[in-house]
This record gives structure tokens, C-alpha cells and sequence, in this order.
């Protein structure tokens, strides 16, 4: 499969529009909400269902566990929250309430990553693949274009448990995924080549596309694992695409440590030993910034991903 | 037939006792100190089922102060949910009567609990839940007093009262104590000899300005505890409700009471025998009252 | 030489619309509700010196409403921390005024802020640390009525009353308005045209339930806030202190007023020329004002 | 160098009674606790330091943003809770107040790990390594033995900035180290050998050294690095080790995302693509049960350990 590149679709507003129809058709769903509503766009199931839109305030604690008390009465709910707050602010109750308890709840993370308006330090989100994929119970999932979120969001209606989305403030991705439907753990293979592989997974993937471009000029073989589900990890594509190249690279919006460079370097350190070079966010914080600056500053654009990739094979 | 709460309650209290003691390991000062209430809502107040603990129209009760777990498990077996016998597996690898309360492995507990402040807002959602599904059950949350530090408590505080929630019924178990706290001077002291305490002193000023409809009671109690427990679910008012109730932590064994100690100890074989005694003696002394004036009965269930 | 603070505030203002409007990002609502509040302080209150940032015994100040840095941004330029012009760097990659206070990049900053409900505690930290260090600082620290929802300002509350922080002064910008919030009845809406809430209409009893001094302000009036920041400084009773500002989020520019989506967007040209005609013309009249009565004078410093 | 084992010391009496010492030799010293001082020894300095002593009560989220403000001051904070709330309860404070502005806060972890003396899953504390590796300024300590407790804590009170030190209630481990003094960042050989490396941290590097004793036996030659220090991580002792040997085992009290493992994982991935088996607890809740009962459930007792290894390198 080689990737066809699709009309952009905000990811935000399918989010909100997807959600919409959800909560339309089943009185069962309803929506929490941290005060974000107009940014993240669950303001639209307020104003298309408002019966089943609960602003929660400034209170991301009580939220969680508000979540978790309505999923154990047989209520599905949907919590949104930049991706920060959602995480950072509530771990001891999203692992006590939410997952011990196995709770029905879905996650939603908006503005994860770098890209955060221009927001700065405090609203990065880029511990959270780290954070929700070391709750035993959670599904993690980060789509790469709004096309995947959609379905994804169907797949997560359909599944029974906790599941955290990690979606993107980036506006500018068009749908490069066709797939109307959504496996949880199923990687997919956007090409297929000898040299490097490269995993990717949210709002990185089509920077890779971007990058590949780049990369066959220079004369490389690639091949392009795209992960939209961090946990459960598929691991059978991970070492398929280790065995059939001589490099792994991973990138990412997120720190290096502790994410999906992370996840695949545990997974194949055990099961097939190989180079695996993370690109994502060094130990360090970031700071306030237009999209493309921080990107280039974390090494991110298409240009620096395939620099890099680039300098480490032709070294 | 109907028993006496009071006998009721004294009974869960040694087994509370009993178990710690034959397990060596437990809390002891928060389950004495909350289990007439648990008594007062298992045994009267609550619409429960212990033949059928799934049933979807049953008043919901979430022990938020999770590491008294002990005192609701032998409250729930001398309700019938399970054998009594159970009760020695208490905190064993693979019990499902774990040292905090899990829901995941025994299907008679509404919510897990454990880390302290999150009950209430589990309870929120619930009685959120019930309104929107529009079923009558009632919701019911104890938490403690040192617990009510956590700032999450406050954030459940307000959007019930956002929400309206005169189906969420807290209650409050105000022992004074929590596990370490602050030392207490030496006139405090002379008072109840405890030498640390909890230093809630404005738990009504808090929760009334918060907007909810309180009741101050002593939690040890029954008259009042039940007649708290009727007005809060009958007055539809809007309000969510709390029940600040007054209690003794380590209540019913002398040398428990108001002592921060006994928040997490096991008891000595002499302690032991002690503590039995003297909830015998309660038990004996009540009976003899019990024929002299009739007080508050169980309601049939 | 002395200069009134209604027009120190009014050019923070425009410094704030200038701003937002030629960077074309950041918040506009909550900064222009704190304008009023933060001139006070640093143009009259607070013991600073900004030719001496660092200086050890300055009162500290932190802005736990983090969102609204730029007005503290322009207020310290003003002020003489830095260069005017320093503030079109605002929110560019590499600069000391990021969007959210950091004082790891501008020194004068004496905490950073960002997420919600966090700097009331450290101004509970620094307050202790004064008392410890037996230095008479006093710390302030302005929170917002959305940002009052975090369950952490409630932790924070309870221990500086229980530490008996009277050198600690809060300030709560109450402007009944948060991101996005509630939705109001249509009765609601015709009051002031605003079409959604932060329905905080308990601050009073809440802060007094948890035991703080409490001052009730509009937090637009000088002569108020002037006089309860010195009640609030001179009352050593061992209370903490509150001053509930009553504020009107987007003070200053009438479209702004209110509106919950101004809280952050970006002016085009006709919205920043009418903005900025509007601030004017409240200096003029104030000129005129000025001639004919006396106002409260800045402190020199 | 070949361990040699002194006498048991209580990791958690020792730290009571350092950080009194401590606190008495320096007035800006100050402690926090969380409502727990009489569990995890910070009570000793509410007896003899009586003025150095704040309360917080449980509020933990506070308790972490009045010991940033108390640092802002020039205070040095020590902040002490059970590990599993001063670090899921605050981690969004954790992040903005603490690690942000690179404040000279002390963070003491008790109680971490699966040994909370009997209190179960809401109390186990398997990822707070993850967690505070994730953090950017953050130095993450997790001594051996009590000896180790004490030179780290001198260690982290003449360094200038956040520290996490990760401690266990298990009172059954003898000295093991015999140095006096504590260098951040340095690992420690405590075998050379040539067929497995051994690398562990905290309370289970006493485990390894039982489940050394009964490898040898098998005629395994062992190479044991103990890492003390996990962040800054010491990646020329990690290299080292496996240059050296044919297999990487690593070993701690933690879940095998995120923790130790996971960061030789990304350091060899990326410097020396080897074989690295992660030892830990598994994808899974713990629950009540004595010490030795957990530990055997998640197969962290010497035997386990060295089962594990045999059946890896013989099968
Ligand atoms: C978030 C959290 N912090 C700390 C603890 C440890 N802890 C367990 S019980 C307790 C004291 C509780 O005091 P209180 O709520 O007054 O209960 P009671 O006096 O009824 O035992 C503490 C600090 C915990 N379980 N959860
Ligand atoms: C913990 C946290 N949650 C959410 C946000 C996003 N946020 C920024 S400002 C804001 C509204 C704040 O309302 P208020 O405190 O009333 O401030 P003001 O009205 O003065 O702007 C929200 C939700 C945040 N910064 N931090
Ligand atoms: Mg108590
Ligand atoms: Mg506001």
C-alpha cells in the first residue's frame, strides 16, 4: 500500500461532530467536560444533545472519578480535557477509579503533543503515551489523520473499558488513512521497503510521509509502520518491520523516554535485537511557539526527521 | 424477627476486632469509629438486596475512608451477603476482601476505594447518573475527616451543588483523628487524652458554605443517626446533603478511643481479650436495658 | 513625580490590547479583569524595586491565573522591570514572556504559573518560609473564580489557616466568567448580555466556612481595593486573607465586557481601533476628571 | 568486587534518623509530610526537630507546590509520602511547580514498590520510576540498602535541584555497600562475569545477589551492575555490561513498562542492540498479600529470578 493523501479535515472538529452522533444515538453516552468544550470541540454536543453534556468546571480530579461513579451505574462516558490536565492532573484517579476498576470510560485528550495554540511549557502534553500505556488496564490510541479518528471512535464506542485518544491541535493533516473502519492493536504498513523502517504513530505519521518523499530521492528503501494503537501493542508488525530492514526509527510527539521509540525498543530488545533510534522530544521543556518553530525545534519537520535518518545511515 | 442495632453494631465491632486480631494486620480506629453509621444505613436506612446485590434499583454506598474496609465487610456478612467465615481471608494473596475495598473482586461493593478522596466523586457521578436514568436509588458517601483535606473533596462539593443533587447523601465521620496529624497541646490533651489530632473544627461552616443542607449529629447515635438519615432523603430540595456525625475513633474499646495509635495496630492477645470484654459487657448491659425500654428496631428488609 | 493609578491601568490596558492584537494570539478577558488589580499592587501595595528584582525582602506576587500574563508582562514593563518594547516578543519562540508566567526566563517573576490551581499553595509555601526566616514579606497572590474550582486551592486554604498565614493576602478576581463554563437562563442574559457563566455566587461564605479574614471589593474601584489591600496587610490576627474582587472580565472595551469568547481570541483591525478609541477616551474623560478632583496617588518608591 | 554483607538496617529508621540529622546541622532545611510521618520515619523530625516539621495533612497536590514556594525562598524542602500518592496524586504539580522551575525540593518516596505492608493495589507504587524519569530536571535515586540510603541523602542535600529518592518498607535487607559517600548518575559492579549481566536497582539489587549465589551454582559466570541511580542513568556502565556478556537481565520492583528496563532498552537500542529481558511485574494489579507472597506472585524472590535467567540462557 502507498499512501494516498486525502482533503484535510480538522481532526477537532470530527472529534466534536463524531462525538455528536454518538451521544445522539445512544442516551447511554454522555460527555464530560473540563471547561474546554470551545477548544476541543465537545462545546458540540452541547449544543447538539445538551442533555448529555456535563460541564465538570475547572476540576479534573472530581471529573475522572465523576466518570467512573457514572460508568458503574452502566452510563458510558466520554471525558475531554487537554491531554495535559487530563493526564498529568489526575494519574492517582484515573488508575485508582478509572483503571482498577476497569471502568467504561473514554478518555479524550485534545491538544496533545507540542502543538498546544501557542500555550507554552505547562500545556505540552508529552508524557501521556508514557503515562497511559503503563495503566494495565487502559487502551491507548493516538489516530494519525481525522479520517482514523473517526473510526476510531466508533471502534471505541464499541469496546467495554477504559480507553484513552490522544488527538491533535494540528489542522493542517490531510487524510491519508481510507479505512472506514478500526481495529484496537492493528498497526498498518504504509510501505514497504529494505532499508529503514519507520514506526509512527498520531500527528507524526504524515510528517513521515512527508519525510519519506525526501528519504526515496536520496535513493532509501523504506518501510513505514503507522501505530494508531499504542497499547495493545502490535507487536507482530513491530519485529516484521525489524526483520526486513536494517534500522528502526520511531517518531513521535513526545518525549523520547517513555513513549512508543520507548515501547519498541522494550519489545524488541527481547524478541529481536536491532538498532532503534527514537526521534521525538528530548529531556528537555519546550516553550511558546508557532506550530512549525516548535517542530523544527524538536527535530520534527519532514526535513529534519529525514536529516536525521539520513546522517545515521550514510554515516 | 428484628434485632437491636446496638447489638447489631456491637457485634460488627468485634468482628472488626476479632479479624485484626486473628490476621495481625488492619485498621482498627476508623472501622469502630464508623461502623454504627454503617450499621445505622445497612441495617435501616439503605434499599439493599443481599440476595441479589446487582439489583439496578438499590441505593448505591461508597466507603470513600476505603481503608476502614473492614468494618463493611463484616457489616455486609452479618447482613447476609456472604459466610462469615470469609472474613479470615481478609487481606490474604487472593482474598476478595482486600486490605482497601475492590469492587473487581467482590461484586457486592459499589466502587472502589483506597486512595483517600475520590468516593464522593464517584458518589457525584452516581447519583448524576441516577437522575439522568431516572431511577429513585439513592446515593450515600462516608468520608473522614482527615480526609476531607483532600481538595478533590471540594471539587465533588461543587458540582453536586451545581447539579443539584439531593440524592447524594454524605455523611461525615468526624473522629478527630486521621492517621498521624498534629500534636495537640497539653490542655486539649487533659480533655480526651489524646495527644494528636485532626483539626477539623469548622466542618459545618465548609460544607454549609459550599451550599449544601447539613445535619450535625452523634454519629454514635441511632436516634439521631436514623432521624438525620430520614430528613436528607425525603427533603427533595435541591441540596445535596451532609451528615456530620460526631464520633470517637476506636469507639467501644476504652483504650482505643481517641487514640491516633490505633489508627493501623494489630492487638497483643491481652489487648485482644481486653477489647472483647468490654464489647461483651456492651452487649450484656444492653440486653439487660433492652427489657426495660424499647428503642430503635430494624426495619424488616 | 506621581501619576493617578486609573491611568497607569488604562495604558496597561491598551499595552494588553496592543499587544494581543499585533502578536494576534493570547487571552484578552482575564487580563483586562486583573488590570485594575495588579496596578494596585505594584503601583501602590506591594514593596518591590525593580531595579533590585532579586531583592530579598521584596513582597512577592504571583499570578496563579496564569492565562493572564501578558497584563502582568505589561504591568512590570511599566513598572520599569524591562523595556516596553520587550513586550512584542510575547509569545515568539525564544522569548522571556512566554504565555504563561516562567521565571526560569524572567527573573522579576517570582513564581511561574500555567496550570490552573497551583499558586495559591506556593504563595502558602513562601508565606511560611517568611515566617520561618523571620523575614516581613508579605505574599500576594491573585486567583481566578473558574480556577477557585480546583480542589488544590482548597488544600491550600485549609493549611494557611491552620499555619495562621497572615502575611499571606489572596485576591480573587471575580469575574463570573471561566473558559467556556455554563450555559445561562435567558433571564440570566439580559442583565449584562453575557451568554454563559462561572457561577460562582458563594465566594464569600466559602472563604469565610474555611476561616480566612475575607474583604469584599469592586475590584474596578481604587479607593476599595486600596483600602482592604491595607486592612489586609495591618490586620496581624493570624488570619489568612481574602479580598473577593468583584470584576467585569474584558474591563474596558464594551464589546469585550462579559463575552466568554473574548477570553481568548485575537482583535482584528476594526475591533483593535475601537478597542483602543474606547481605553483613550476613558484617559481623557479621566483627565478632565482629574482636574477637577483629587484621586488616589501613586506611592513614590 | 564481590559484595560482602553487613548487618540489616531499616531503610525507612535510617532515613528518619539522616534527615534529623540533617535538618538539625541546617536551618533551611525544612520536612513536609502527607499525614504519614509515624509509617515512614519523618516523625523523628516532629521529635527532634519540632520547628523544622510542617504537617500537610493529605493534600498532597498542595504539599508539593508549598514545598516550591518554600524553595523559591531559598528553604530546602524534604517532602515525605507513600510513594504511590506524593507522585500519582501531583504529578501535573510535580511537573509545573516542581521540575519546571528546577526547585531544590527533596521528594522521598516511601512505601514504594509492592511492599506497602499489606494494603494492596491502590497502594502499590510500580511506576513511579516511569513517572519521574519522565521529567526532564528530575534526579531519581533508589538506593540498595540502608547504608546506600544514607550517603544518597547527604548526596541529594548538597545538590542544587529536584530529587526523587525511591525507598521500600522491606526491613529485611542487609548492607550490601560499604561506601560512605554517594556520587549521582554512577552505577556500581558488584560481579564481574561474562555470561549474563545483571542490572537492578533499589530493593532488588539484595535479591539479585541471593539469585547470584544460586546462578553460580549452575555454573553461570554473572556480571551485576546496580544502579542506584536512575536518572541521570549511567549508560558507559550499562554499555559496558553488555559488551561484556551474551545477555542483559534487568530487575526491579516496577512494572517492566517504563521502569529500569525500559531504559536500558532505549540506551542499548539505540548504543548496542543486545538482548534485554525485564524483570518486574507484568502488565497487571497486584493486590493484598505479605511481602514474600507478592514477591513470589510476580516472580521477584531469588528463586524466581534465577529460574528466569536458567530458563532464558539453557532453553
Ligand atoms: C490519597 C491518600 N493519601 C494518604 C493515604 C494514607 N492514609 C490512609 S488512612 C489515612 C488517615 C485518614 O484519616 P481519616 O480520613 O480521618 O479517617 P479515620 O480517622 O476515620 O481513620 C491516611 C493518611 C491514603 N490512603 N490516600
Ligand atoms: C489545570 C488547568 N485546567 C484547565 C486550564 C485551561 N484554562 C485556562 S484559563 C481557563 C479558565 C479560567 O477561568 P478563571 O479562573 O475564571 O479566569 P479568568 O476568568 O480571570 O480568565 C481554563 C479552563 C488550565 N490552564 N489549567
Ligand atoms: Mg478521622
Ligand atoms: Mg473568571
Amino acid at each position: 500500500m502507498t499512501t494516498t493523501i486525502g482533503k484535510v479535515e480538522s481532526m477537532r472538529s470530527v472529534f466534536g461532530k463524531k462525538l455528536a452522533e454518538i451521544t445522539q444515538s445512544d442516551s447511554m453516552v454522555v460527555t464530560l467536560d473540563g471547561d474546554l468544550g470551545n477548544s476541543t470541540r465537545l462545546a458540540t454536543i452541547e449544543k447538539e444533545v445538551p442533555e448529555a453534556f456535563y460541564q465538570m468546571g475547572i476540576a479534573e480530579q472530581n471529573m475522572i472519578c465523576v466518570a467512573a461513579g457514572m460508568a458503574s451505574v452502566g452510563l458510558q462516558p466520554w471525558v475531554c480535557s487537554f491531554a495535559t490536565f487530563l493526564t498529568k492532573r489526575t494519574y492517582d484517579q484515573l488508575v485508582v477509579s478509572i483503571d482498577q476498576t476497569m471502568a467504561n470510560v473514554k478518555l479524550c485528550g485534545a491538544y496533545s503533543g507540542l502543538l498546544t495554540s501557542n500555550t507554552g511549557k505547562t500545556h505540552h502534553s508529552l508524557d501521556d503515551i508514557g503515562l497511559m500505556t503503563m495503566l494495565p488496564n487502559m487502551t491507548v490510541i493516538a489516530p494519525g489523520d481525522a479520517n482514523e479518528t473517526r473510526a476510531a471512535m466508533e471502534a471505541m464506542y464499541n469496546y467495554n473499558g477504559p480507553v484513552y485518544i490522544r488527538l491533535t491541535r494540528a489542522e493542517d493533516i490531510p487524510n491519508f488513512t481510507t479505512d472506514q473502519s478500526f481495529t484496537i492493536g492493528q498497526g498498518k504498513v504504509l510501505e514497504e521497503g529494505t532499508d529503514v523502517a519507520i514506526i509512527t504513530t498520531g500527528s507524526m505519521t504524515y510528517q513521515v510521509i512527508k519525510a519519506v518523499k525526501i528519504l526515496k530521492n536520496k535513493g532509501l528503501s523504506l518501510y513505514v509502520l503507522h501505530l494508531p494503537t499504542l497499547k495493545p501493542i502490535d507487536s507482530e508488525a513491530i519485529i516484521k518491520a525489524a526483520k526486513q530492514t536494517n534500522y528502526v526509527f520511531t517518531v513521535e510527539e513526545h518525549y523520547i523516554r517513555g513513549g512508543l521509540g520507548s515501547i519498541v525498543a522494550e519489545l524488541l530488545s527481547e524478541e529481536y535485537p536491532t538498532t532503534v533510534i527514537r526521534i521525538g522530544v528530548q529531556n528537555e521543556y519546550s516553550e511558546c511557539g508557532k506550530n512549525e518553530s516548535l517542530l523544527d525545534k524538536h527535530g520534527l519537520t519532514p526535513e529534519k526527521i529525514s536529516g536525521r535518518i539520513i546522517s545515521k545511515v550514510y554515516n | 424477627m428484628s434485632k437491636q442495632l446496638i447489638t447489631i453494631a456491637t457485634e460488627i465491632r468485634k468482628g472488626i476486632v476479632e479479624t485484626v486480631y486473628r490476621k495481625q494486620q488492619g485498621h482498627l480506629g476508623g472501622p469502630l469509629s464508623v461502623t454504627d453509621i454503617l450499621t445505622a444505613l445497612y441495617f435501616h436506612e439503605m434499599k439493599v438486596d443481599p440476595k441479589n446485590p446487582g439489583w439496578e434499583e438499590r441505593d448505591r454506598f461508597i466507603l470513600s475512608k476505603g481503608h476502614s474496609g473492614i468494618a463493611q465487610y463484616v457489616t455486609l456478612a452479618k447482613k447476609g451477603y456472604f459466610p462469615e467465615e470469609e472474613l479470615l481471608t481478609f487481606d490474604d494473596l487472593g482474598t476478595r476482601l482486600q486490605a482497601h475495598p475492590d469492587m473487581t473482586k467482590l461484586p457486592c461493593l459499589d466502587f472502589s476505594t483506597g486512595s483517600l478522596g475520590q468516593g464522593l466523586s464517584a458518589g457525584v457521578g452516581m447519583a448524576i447518573a441516577a437522575k439522568r436514568l431516572d431511577k429513585n436509588f439513592y446515593t450515600y458517601v462516608v468520608i473522614g475527616d482527615g480526609e476531607s483535606q483532600e481538595g478533590q473533596i471540594w471539587e465533588a462539593v461543587n458540582i453536586a451543588q451545581k447539579y443539584n443533587l439531593d440524592n447524594l447523601i454524605g455523611i461525615l465521620d468526624l473522629n478527630g483523628l486521621q492517621q498521624f496529624g498534629w500534636t495537640v497541646s497539653d490542655e486539649e490533651q487533659s480533655e480526651d487524652k489524646r495527644v494528636r489530632r485532626a483539626p477539623e473544627q469548622r466542618a459545618l461552616e465548609k460544607w454549609q458554605g459550599f451550599g449544601w443542607q447539613t445535619f450535625e449529629v452523634d454519629g454514635h447515635n441511632f436516634n439521631q443517626l436514623l432521624s438525620a438519615l430520614q430528613s436528607a432523603r425525603t427533603d427533595k430540595n435541591g441540596l445535596p446533603k451532609m451528615i456530620i456525625a460526631h464520633t470517637v475513633k476506636g469507639k467501644g474499646v476504652s483504650f482505643m478511643e481517641n487514640q491516633y495509635e490505633w489508627h493501623s495496630k494489630s492487638p497483643t492477645n491481652k489487648e485482644y481479650e481486653q477489647a472483647m470484654d468490654e464489647l461483651n459487657s456492651i452487649l450484656l448491659s444492653f440486653k439487660s436495658k433492652q427489657r426495660q425500654n424499647t428503642s430503635i428496631e430494624v426495619k424488616p428488609s
